[in-house]
């Protein structure tokens, strides 16, 4: 269900960026395309692409989650805990992912039962579940982690440069793709983006769906929160700041519309691509860190502003056909007047007939 | 200078795929009320839309006082006289009324808004039409009949030369109806030109001067009140064989399919009990507001209910989703076609096969492919009018849009079809195959519960007409003895 | 005439405030030398006044996320002037702050109100641009205060009967702009906008030019708001300012400004960000270890935006709600 | 350790600074043409800035090309993705200070596969496997005990005393504060510590800081701030509101000289982060030479003078110089 006028070539235009970056990064550093650069890049990427995965979805059905990153830091904190508390790492893992499900339940609960927006709810989550951060963990990092797993945060896949993360990440990706564009489940989260009511009055469980969302959001911020401490060997209250708006800019550039009812998984996957490998080229070339941020926010601007413009001169286009501009414009008459009960005719008068 | 007020000629204005106007005229002077009637979509909306400065007319004249209308902009329609008073008026709920009154005009002194001076003028228009609203109070929670009260007085605070009301008297009862006659004769009184739009003709004979016909976008009549009755008006307003419209194939009336006991959900009705057989269309008749969408929204799970039993074929339902309802073989063709029945960006084949995607499943992916088939195929039961499938709906006209809604339910082959006020807002050709296409869907055993507010469509279709008022089940009339008069009592609680 | 500036909407979060304030003074005797209230008045000045400009924005349904570089940027470049320059006047210091944060305010508001798109993502980029302008031009370099004009640290640490200088600048902004909102047409207009957007067009109110102008007006007092940072710390790097947007935006929330927009006074808000640096405050006060502050304040903020709703919800009759209904 | 012996030390470190600065560079053991990557915990921060300046000296007297990489942010993750550009383009040797004690260590095992050395210098990282040597300005309990010395002549080693940190996870501050902790136990019985704020090197946190420690202990004498933000920061505040409370810990000349001069300050010390950058690039190109090994008591040729290896191959500088009225301006100048 991909509709939604120009947004249907962004996607496309994305992966086209992301190959010629590849292409051009390629020839010009020969460093670039190494495997051991493909591998950091992955490993750089992974948390990011974890969560935007759920991210997307979210932002389809016209919602969001700003606690993402505090649920990260707080589930790999769960998992230092539990670590040092069973000295298990398969419960300390199941600790943790159930930790990034719960607070993503709260948030749920908040915006679905309570009606709150999910803004106004996840900037209040996000400086909550930081604070229980140091509350676990308070000034001392857990960093005693087996060798066994914190190995796989840096030895590839034994034949391959890939690093391990790179699993979850294709699983995940090709789960999120089959959910969102080949299931029932997926035509009923483009519904609910474009309409509301319409999605009720079509059968569809809106609650239930968004509640589920938030879950699945939270429960990815658990794997990222896994995948996080085992590549750093480390939980720290302090982890992955400012990683909210990184994983939200990474969505919408990947081609997901802030007003919902628009968006694929494998725009937001190339949008995370290209993201990595433009910081590794940029990083590699010499430039500044700071010229990084620049890049980033210019980029996101561009996701946003390029397909507004076109649809606004199609629009203008269109307008010879005198059809109305969306934007403030208005829209053709409503499915007509609301109109009482009209007394006019008796069923069986025969009126005479003209025209 | 001319003596009339206003002086539209030759106006024209196409939407997409719909001739909105087509050759429309209306003259109105100075201290008169002209009525201003025709069917749905017969293009008295657009002819408002323009004097509100919405859009601009293709071709055609329009002088107020004497002086060509510049059209296009709202603020400058507001500047030249023109108030507009909406059936469903729209006002600021965060702000109080005085502020609802004089937003954008606020009365200044001293180079600041003069809060007192607002407060006290927007009582004294508030007193002068024996309103008593305090006008301190935030709009958010008013009453429709109030809002309308405080739009008009908006029109008076800007000294409005003419006052057109939208469908003002729907949704009110019949104590505000009278208040608002009233309001409207003060208006006239002052010299004001007053457009009154309305469905309810003993409204119009009783407070309008002179009426103005329109039938497709073109104006057919206009005379004095005096020299017409009620019966030239409606062959005006209607103007076509009436028995067309209404198809009515003999269907079979079969075993009772949904059975209502003693329905009541607080504040929206009450006590209401009645059941609908297998083959049988039954019309649930009444006034706008009188409960009937609220009921059927009960029947199909989205609002709940306080007491009372709805039984399916034998199952009854109780605090049921609508998911649910569906599975019980419940099918809702919703009222507002916009937000309810379409998601306008997407596609012909995505709103169709929104309703039954569980069955599309083919192995493990649902492809778009099996979707345009299911469209593809009831697009042509209902010969819908389209370039491709994978076109948005929003590019549809009225009708096709609701033949797009139809064949989404119909797609789910459901036992108990409701349809809430099928043909609104449809050109007249469409109306008849929606028409054949109920009484087809009768005849083949399914039952069908109309709610509709068109009585010729309510006696051309229903088997039984069951009339609803204020809430409750006021009576029950079989398709023999249905004639306009007893269902306009029964509506109205008054003499036709 | 006051009182009728804080209507019932704000009087919740008041008390909340006095009775957290007194809690602190009986427990904690500091509070009762006035020492810890001017604490709390100096550090919510800040966010305070950035918490003016943001409603005017809340309100109309939008947010600004920028402000936090827009503040750090101009602190940065008017510190680095009088380094370079031996000495700022405060005509210039001003100068600078209002022309670069009405710049980023005017390409907020230029891609916001006329080219319609969304303004949590238009200032999501802009926060990044102009942050990295802001440390790629800072990179390694530190203002210190004998770099700056004395009149600097001197407004920074002055105060007015035991209330900072800086608070009552933000004081008075607030005010200031809480009688704009009330009195001009200009104002009205914004919650006439916020409160239902199709019939404030409908009624011919200019809404992008509302949007846009608010937005400029926003970018400017971020602007100024950098030079009450440099004042405040006589020091300037590139960490200035980061990270308090969000804390703007809570004060707003807390402050009764509704994320539905069409209600809510900078006054408010500004109560908004002294409740939040009292919570803050009064938690170490009351002994509650380092790590637990910040999840109790987040908890309390939580508490605070779902009251707001509950509130509201009680407070509109279900059947009778109004229907927004596009024309 | 008397206080006298202190003061030897003191000098002599301090005349280390003046002789490695003039003298002619020792004969150039290790080979020339090293690719040397130089990665600040942060590149916007003033303190590395002059690190930054130690290693380039050592760089051009080694004939290196040395390139200053690192983060906007002083975060371990942040540093990461620095470490891995000097894997991909075949650096011989990092110079590393961690802002991060743990969550380098898959990447510096990474290095240390690729053959890369790594030399920690100002902080070091938890897991002595992961780098070669750490050249460290003096032992945490050394750095501990010598700011509790300073704040007690302050107070005349009586009274409530806090602490106003960087991050509460920054692994040199924590440490330092357990060996202050000490001090005050072992030396300083009528002086007690009344709590540990974090300012997380963000100078209006630090600022809220200072307040919350004067409204929370009315009666504090001393505080100290074991960060160049911090100090800073609190020196303002005290400045600024004419509180009386003595501060000290560890700042940059250059930073607190005003202070100093007014008497907001009247003592506080740090070491030369010249210096630090400046052996620890010399010790990296050791390392990418050969001629350097963690063992105990292995020796480290830097600008005239012979550092040893203590365990696990950590190298101290010596104790930090304590700056006063008289020293303050020359310092300034440095660094």
């Amino acid at each position: 269900m991909r509709s939604g006028g120009f947004r249907l070539g962004w996607d496309k235009g994305i992966i086209l960026l992301l190959v010629l970056l590849i292409v051009f990064g390629g020839m010009s550093d020969n460093l670039f395309l190494s495997g051991d650069n493909i591998n950091f890049i992955i490993g750089d990427v992974s948390e990011v692409m974890l969560i935007a995965f759920a991210m997307a979805l979210l932002i389809i059905v016209k919602e969001i989650d700003l606690s993402v990153a505090s649920n990260l830091t707080l589930s790999s904190a769960v998992i230092g805990i539990t670590w040092h508390g069973t000295n298990s790492m398969w419960l300390a893992v199941i600790a943790g992912l159930l930790t990034g499900s719960t607070c993503g339940l709260i948030n749920g609960l908040l915006v679905t039962r309570l009606g709150l927006s999910s803004l106004a709810v996840t900037i209040g989550t996000l400086a909550l579940y930081r604070g229980l951060c140091y509350v676990l963990l308070g000034d001392t990092p857990v960093a005693d982690y087996p060798t066994e797993w914190t190995d796989l945060g840096y030895q590839p896949i034994p034949g391959t440069f890939l690093p391990w993360v790179v699993v979850p990440m294709v699983v995940a990706g090709l789960a999120f793709w089959y959910v969102l564009h080949g299931t029932r489940l997926g035509r009923w989260l483009f519904a609910i983006g474009q309409g509301d009511e319409a999605a009720v009055f079509s059968g569809i469980p809106l609650k239930r769906v968004k509640l589920s969302l938030f879950v699945l959001t939270g429960f990815m911020c658990g794997l990222a929160g896994l995948a996080y401490t085992i590549r750093f060997a480390s939980s720290s209250p302090d982890g992955a700041l400012g990683f909210e708006l990184l994983v939200i800019a990474a969505v919408l550039f990947g081609g997901v519309a802030i007003a919902g009812g628009v968006g694929t998984i494998w725009g937001v996957v190339a949008a995370v691509l290209i993201w990595g490998f433009s910081r590794s080229y940029l990083q590699l070339a010499g430039w500044d860190a700071n010229a990084l941020v620049i890049v980033s926010g210019l980029l996101l601007l561009v996701s946003v502003a390029v397909p507004r413009v076109l649809s606004k001169i199609r629009d203008a286009a269109a307008h010879r056909t005198s059809r109305p501009s969306s934007r403030g414009g208005v829209t053709p008459p409503p499915g007509g007047e609301a109109e009482p009960l009209s007394p006019a005719v008796a069923g069986h008068d025969q009126g005479s007939h003209r025209g | 200078m001319s003596t009339h007020l206003l002086v539209i000629e030759g106006a024209y204005k196409r939407f997409g795929g719909v001739q909105a106007l087509n050759g429309a005229a209306l003259t109105v002077d100075r201290g008169e009320i002209v009525g201003l009637l025709g069917e749905n979509g017969a293009g008295k909306s657009t002819l408002v839309k323009t004097l509100a400065g919405l859009h601009a007319l293709d071709e055609g004249t329009v002088d107020l006082d004497g002086q060509p209308f510049h059209q296009g902009n709202p603020r400058s329609a507001r500047d030249q006289g023109i108030a507009i008073i909406y059936q469903e008026p729209s006002l600021f709920p965060d702000l109080t009324l005085a502020e609802n009154v004089y937003v954008g005009q606020q009365p200044k002194s001293g180079g600041r808004v003069d809060w007192s001076t607002m407060v006290t003028r927007t009582a004294e228009l508030f007193a002068g039409l024996g309103i008593d609203l305090d006008p301190r109070r935030q709009a958010r929670g008013l009453s429709i009949a109030d809002q309308q009260m405080v739009e008009i007085v908006k029109a008076l605070s800007v000294e409005a030369k003419l006052i057109i009301m939208d469908e003002p008297s729907a949704a009110l009862s019949a104590a505000e109806v009278e208040r608002l006659l009233a309001v409207a004769r003060q208006l006239r009184d002052q010299g004001r030109g007053v457009i009154y739009i309305s469905h309810r003709l003993d409204e119009v004979f009783e407070l309008c001067d002179s009426v103005t016909i329109m039938r497709d976008g073109a104006t057919v009549a206009s005379a004095h009140v005096a020299d017409v009755d009620n019966a030239q008006i409606v062959r005006w307003m209607v103007g076509r064989e009436i028995t067309d419209m209404f198809p009515k194939v003999a269907a079979e009336i079969g075993e009772v399919v949904l059975d209502v006991k003693g329905l009541s959900s607080r504040g929206e009705f009450h006590d209401i009990t009645f059941t609908v057989r297998r083959g049988e269309i039954v019309a649930l008749a009444g006034l706008v507001g009188s409960g009937r969408s609220e009921v059927v929204r009960t029947i199909f799970g989205i609002d709940g209910f306080d007491t009372g039993t709805i039984t399916l074929e034998g199952r009854s339902l109780a605090r049921h989703t609508p998911a649910q309802a569906m599975a019980a073989g419940i099918a809702l063709v919703p009222e507002d076609r916009r937000l309810q029945g379409l998601f306008m960006p997407s596609s012909i084949a995505h709103n169709t096969a929104i309703t039954v995607l569980g069955r599309l499943r083919r192995g493990l992916l649902l492809r778009t492919s099996s979707e345009r088939k299911v469209a593809t195929d009831w697009a042509g039961r209902l010969q819908l009018k389209y370039a491709s499938i994978d076109d948005p709906v929003e590019r549809l006209s009225g009708g096709n849009q609701q033949k797009v809604v139809l064949s989404k339910w119909l797609a789910t082959d459901p036992t108990l079809l409701i349809v809430d006020e099928p043909t609104r807002g449809i050109d007249v050709g469409t109306k008849a195959e929606v028409h054949r296409l109920l009484s087809e869907q009768a005849a083949r055993g399914t039952a069908v519960l109309m709610v509709s507010s068109d009585l010729p469509e309510v006696l051309g279709m229903a088997d039984r007409v069951l009339v609803m008022r204020e809430g409750r089940l006021v009576e029950e009339i079989p398709r023999a003895e249905a004639t306009q008069e007893r269902v306009m009592t029964a509506a109205a609680g008054a003499a036709a | 005439m006051m009182t009728k500036l804080l209507r019932v909407r704000e009087l919740p979060i008041l008390v909340a405030l006095l009775i957290l304030l007194l809690l602190t003074g009986i427990l904690n005797p500091a509070f009762r030398t006035g020492d810890g209230l001017t604490a709390i008045l100096i550090e919510s000045a800040l966010i305070g006044f950035l918490a003016v400009g943001q409603t005017n924005l809340i309100i109309m349904r939008h947010i600004d996320l920028s402000v936090s570089s827009t503040a750090g940027l101009v602190s940065f470049l008017v510190g680095s002037y009088s380094m370079n320059h031996g000495g700022v006047t405060g005509g210039v210091a001003l100068l600078i702050a209002i022309g670069v944060g009405a710049t980023v305010g005017i390409v907020n508001g230029a891609l916001v109100a006329y080219l319609g798109l969304p303004s949590l993502v238009v200032t999501i980029a802009t926060l990044y641009i102009v942050r990295g302008i802001f440390n790629y031009l800072a990179a390694g370099i530190t203002v210190t205060a004998d770099q700056l004009p004395p009149y600097f640290s001197w407004i920074g640490s002055g105060e007015v009967l035991g209330v900072p200088d800086l608070f009552v600048f933000a004081a008075a902004a607030a005010a200031i702009m809480t009688l704009v909102l009330r009195y001009t047409r200009w104002g009205r207009d914004l919650y006439a906008i916020g409160s239902n957007p199709p019939a404030a067009r409908r009624v011919g109110i200019p809404v992008a030019h509302r949007e846009f102008g608010a937005f400029v007006l926003n970018g400017s007092i971020a602007g100024v708001a950098g030079l009450m940072l440099l004042s405040r710390f006589s020091f300037a790097d590139a960490t200035a300012g980061l990270g308090i947007e969000l804390y703007v935006v809570a004060a707003c929330v807390i402050g009764g400004v509704a994320i539905a927009g069409g209600v809510g006074t900078p006054a408010g808000a500004l109560i908004g960000a002294v409740l939040l640096q009292t919570i803050a405050f009064a938690l170490g006060a009351l002994g509650v270890s380092q790590f637990w502050q910040q999840a109790v304040a987040g908890a309390l903020l939580v508490a605070a935006i779902a009251f707001d709703r509950i509130v509201a919800m009680r407070s509109t009759h279900r059947a009778m709600r109004l229907v927004e209904v596009p024309v | 350790m008397t206080s006298i012996t202190k003061k030897v030390m003191a000098v002599a470190a301090g005349a280390a600074v003046i002789v490695g600065l003039a003298v002619a560079p020792a004969s150039a053991t290790p080979k020339a043409g090293l690719k040397i990557a130089i990665i600040p915990k942060a590149i916007n921060n003033g303190y590395f800035t002059a690190w930054n300046k130690g290693a380039q000296k050592a760089c051009k007297e080694i004939k290196a090309t040395c390139k200053y990489i690192g983060p906007t942010q002083a975060t371990g993750p942040a540093q990461v993705a620095f470490i891995n550009q000097a894997i991909q383009q075949g650096y011989n040797a990092i110079v590393l200070s961690a802002a991060d004690q743990n969550a380098l260590a898959p990447t510096l095992k990474k290095a240390k596969a690729k053959g890369i050395c790594v030399v920690t210098s100002d902080a070091d990282v938890a897991d002595p496997k992961t780098r070669t040597a750490a050249v460290l300005p003096a032992s945490s309990d050394r750095i501990g005990a010598a700011e509790v010395d300073w704040i007690a002549q302050e107070v005349g080693s009586k009274g409530k005393i806090a602490i106003l940190s960087a991050a509460a996870t920054a692994a040199n501050q924590n440490a330092w504060i357990e060996a202050m902790k000490k001090q005050l136990a072992a030396k300083y019985p009528n002086m007690s510590l009344a709590g540990v704020y974090y300012g997380d090197d963000d100078a209006t946190k630090s600022a809220q800081q200072f307040n919350q420690i004067l409204t929370e202990h009315p009666d504090i004498a001393g505080i100290i701030s074991p960060t160049t933000v911090g100090i800073l920061a609190a020196a303002q505040e005290k400045k600024s509101k004419g509180a009386k409370v003595a501060i000290t810990g560890l700042g940059l000349p250059s930073q607190m000289k005003d202070y100093v001069l007014d008497g907001t300050i009247n003592k506080f010390g740090l070491w030369n982060p010249i210096d630090l950058g400046y052996v620890g690039t010399y010790g990296a190109a050791e390392c990418a030479s050969g001629n350097l090994k963690q063992a105990t008591g292995a020796k480290l040729k830097a600008g005239g003078k012979t550092y040893t290896e203590g365990p696990n191959g950590v190298i101290y500088l010596g104790d930090p110089f304590t700056f006063t009225k008289g020293n303050i301006v020359t310092f300034a100048k440095i660094y």
